[in-house]
């Protein structure tokens, strides 16, 4: 296990810390595992919560701020977080206008997500929970947990949170977060495994010349053990999965290639390359690109592609200012 | 039956078999299942250990602490559902002082159906509910053929255990192993080896 | 070799046409591997070029933009790139103000942009030459090829590129630049080599439980070999090296804690949070943190640790606006 | 002499040798001298072959021309200096139209001078001048004893390759292996072996 850690166990509270040094602009607290807004409760306006597992970064701490999540909830690595946890987040967040709960559909998450909800609704709070669920790999979701959440969570935190800062009520902002699922889709493909820290051996083995189709972002293997093959083999594999759930012809996309943690920024533009290529085959237009690490497992080497089919009002919120540690752009 | 020394034991097996339920999550999962539960138990453990609980309290009154110190402290799937589990076994107790075997299975069958209901899962789904159904079912068996408490919770231990080993060739339909379609075959669910360990602890205690 | 790649001899083209499918504020040619601002060159500004092998990116090509860098030259993974790519960039941003180069301390890049730097005087293009030169694991830089240039090199590209946008001289540009660097300090520490795609095999072999002290950026072994150690030892290691050539005590400063680019996030803000520790223990004041991958050595797990001792006019410079795909706030 | 014949044999040879001038690279480099020199010396015999280069022209020419390609294509340390080593070689054998073994001579020790002048290295940093620097010993003493141009340029390949070997022991002062301080011990260096390489291009076509 090559890490930059002290103790396994202390990953998540010392990388909590840390965040917290460098970002005054948050109230982190460590031990708990919640990141906050400082300047929150801000008045009159919606919140948004969401969190899941570490071992996503900059998913979800890093997206809190002005323009996206009010507060984030940080379980250990790949752990759901606690339902305590997501009630501190909700009640520092809440200022009467309610909260939106923005969950990936995993079965600990939804679980720890309506128990708190559940408390937090004792205590007055509104709660709205919002239930993203993006990830095509998971074929026969009516016989399974259903699809993963994965990087439509960004979308939907960074979309439903512009619309929060303009002002909507809570269930405006929900049905935008909605939306913005129903229109996302992604697709995860590994090359190496990850290692949770506590656990210290890889997820699984994966041979030289071999990579997983269809992962999802807990270092977990995919639906498909195949050759592995090239940017463009790996693309396509990625976006015809995508195109036979929610055709893509004469979308307006916006399209994250996200590195999974362990590849490099350079791979991460050839995959791109490859993305604009087949997209401009098949009839669809990328509005808005992004492409970094945004949505991780660890150090698993890989990409994982989504889209979602932008609306004019959708392209909006995505353009409007956002301030965060992990995704900034505007005023 | 000392509900606490139940928690006490089991949060011990927990903490010498987290290892091998984390490779087991890990071979399916997300490889976290023992260090979750050790996490948690951990915590009951010393709730119950510490000042938070009277150790002289109703059994009842040690399971519901026991399980909002595992809600409080485990995250993932497997702590509301071992949390709900525990306090819907400790409502099902109430106040009364001692655990009579019958009383065992009204709780069995309470953390059950807690599980069932928050989870949704059903027997053959390959989760923890594969060992703890027919816990039940083998508890209140014994229970009906005039068991005593000790008999009641060895006929369910080895029950979940047989029902954790029946799970290696199913195909899950619930929690993360689900997501692997046909590759959850031939794994054991790891919910399901816990759960019969947990339940080992309670044989090991109920006396 | 587990890599997400068409070729290995394409990679680099690849992925600047990937950076051009994905920014159209830029003008790539990801045959000569330059990259360039749409706008450039802008009438009256002095135009800063960067560049040198490729493999670390967001350096230097995603540093390109209005506050950065007027242009960046890719050359192959890890090699310097050619001259005639170096006199393409520098005669595109020229517009008469005077350009100036900001070049790492690596004997190609150094031969490279000097062989451009001749050629483009002979087309009355005025250049100065600034040389990055930060890396304290170099000792005994007088029998060497001298310190390398690593991740002060971001801090040069962006405070020289705030000043060249304010509208000063060559002359103050370069000599702010200059500053920057004097007042700068890198150490790099590695977890794991990195595989050049052409080469194809590892650059070094690290056995389990071992990490080099003092690596580049270049996937090189460094000065040591040493047992790999916590999160703490290795930035007391890395803050060690860098205090004893340039005291700390009472500094104010920039930090940079970056991924090397195999690193995730979350490893990163645990270094951050050492740092963090370290520095307040040795009467330093960190003004402003950058944490992330940005000055990579292909897939190399580890970190590097760089640091400016801040003057307030170089703080105002770091925080004015930048929009570069690699880093972008204010505006 | 056919400078033509030399650049495109030393262009095969570096081609067949590229993967493992690119490993030595990786042992006290970054791992891309081999590809480097591919990538330059391809450049070189393209535009010797291709309509970029009248062939007929003099020896001279030719090498500037190859000189000129590998600066345009190479990159890294080793483009400027190689690309300069041929220039000035081309620089000083003029427009003759055949090279003379003191002709030879003359390029090499040119060649020298351009490599030092632009790199700072002497003999003994561990770098390409430890064979150069033999080689145009070896090839003006060979012309001292009135060697012709085929004993010349043996002399001057035999030479560089026995100054590469003799890397081995040094320790880098000059290059990216400098970094490693001691740690460059042991190795041979790859711009010395490259360099041998292309003098065994030369000897192989000096006729
Ligand atoms: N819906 C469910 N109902 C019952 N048990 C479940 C359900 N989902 C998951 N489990 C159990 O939880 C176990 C996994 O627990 P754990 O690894 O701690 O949580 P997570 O899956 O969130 O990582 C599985 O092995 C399974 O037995
Ligand atoms: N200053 C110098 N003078 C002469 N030769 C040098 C110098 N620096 C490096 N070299 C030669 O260049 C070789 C490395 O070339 P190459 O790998 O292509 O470039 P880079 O070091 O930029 O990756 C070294 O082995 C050495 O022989
Ligand atoms: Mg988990
Ligand atoms: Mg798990
Ligand atoms: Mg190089
Ligand atoms: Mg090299």
């Amino acid at each position: 296990m090559r890490k930059l850690i002290n103790a396994p166990a202390g990953v998540v509270a010392d990388a909590l810390r840390g965040l917290a040094a460098a970002h005054p602009e948050l109230r982190v607290d460590p031990g708990l595992g919640t990141v906050v807004r400082a300047d929150a409760p801000v008045t009159g306006k919606v919140a948004l919560v969401s969190g899941g597992g570490s071992g996503h970064e900059p998913l979800h701490g890093g997206f809190v701020g002005p323009g996206m999540l009010d507060a984030a909830c940080a379980g250990e690595v790949f752990t759901s977080p606690v339902p305590d946890a997501v009630i501190a987040a909700t009640a520092a967040v809440s200022s009467g206008a309610g909260v939106i709960h923005l969950v990936k559909n995993y079965t600990g998450d939804v679980l720890n997500f309506r128990m708190a909800a559940e408390l937090a609704e004792d205590e007055d709070i509104e709660v709205e929970s919002v239930l993203i669920d993006d990830d095509v790999a998971v074929e026969d979701s009516l016989h399974t947990a259903g699809r993963r959440g994965t990087g439509a969570a960004l979308f939907a935190e960074k979309i439903a949170g512009a619309l929060a800062e303009e002002g909507a009520g809570l269930g405006s902002v929900a049905a935008v977060a909605r939306e913005v699922v129903t229109r996302s889709r992604s697709f995860g493909v590994a090359l190496s495994p990850c290692t949770v820290p506590e656990a210290g051996t890889p997820t699984f083995e994966l041979g030289e010349g071999e990579m997983e189709l269809g992962v999802g972002i807990h270092g977990e293997p995919g639906r498909r053990r195949v050759k592995a093959g090239t940017a463009t083999e790996i693309v396509d594999a990625a976006l015809t999965a995508i195109d036979a759930d929610m055709p893509l012809d004469g979308a307006d996309l916006l399209v994250l290639v996200n590195g999974m943690g362990g590849t490099p920024l350079i791979e991460q533009y050839v995959a791109y390359a490859a993305v604009a290529d087949w997209l401009a085959g098949h009839g669809a237009t990328v509005a808005r690109p992004l492409i970094g690490p945004y949505v991780t497992s660890l150090e698993m080497a890989g990409v994982m592609i989504s889209v979602c089919r932008l609306t004019p009002d959708l392209t909006r919120l995505w353009d409007a200012p956002v301030q965060t540690p992990g995704l900034r752009w505007g005023r | 039956m000392s509900a606490a020394a139940w928690i006490i034991r089991a949060a011990a097996l927990v903490a010498s078999e987290a290892d091998r339920l984390t490779r087991l999550d890990a071979a399916i999962g997300d490889g976290d299942h023992g260090h979750n539960l050790d996490r948690g138990f951990t915590a009951a453990a010393a709730a119950i250990d510490g000042a938070a609980v009277d150790r002289e309290a109703p059994p009842g009154r040690i399971l519901i602490a026991a399980g909002r110190a595992i809600v409080s402290r485990t995250g993932g799937a497997s702590g509301p559902l071992y949390g709900t589990a525990l306090r819907r076994a400790g409502k099902a107790l109430g106040d009364a002082p001692v655990v009579s075997a019958a009383g065992l299975g009204d709780a069995l069958r309470a953390a059950l159906d807690g599980v069932t209901e928050l989870g949704g899962a059903s027997e053959g789904d390959k989760t923890m509910v594969d060992a703890l159904a027919p816990a039940v079912a083998a508890c209140e068996n014994a229970l009906a053929e005039g068991g005593d408490l000790e008999t009641c919770a060895r006929a369910a231990a080895e029950a979940a255990a047989a029902g954790a080993d029946a799970t290696v060739p199913l195909q899950a339909r619930k929690g993360r192993a689900s997501y692997l379609g046909e590759r959850s075959i031939g794994h054991i669910d790891p919910g399901a080896v816990s759960t019969a360990l947990i339940l080992r602890a309670l044989a090991e205690t109920a006396s």
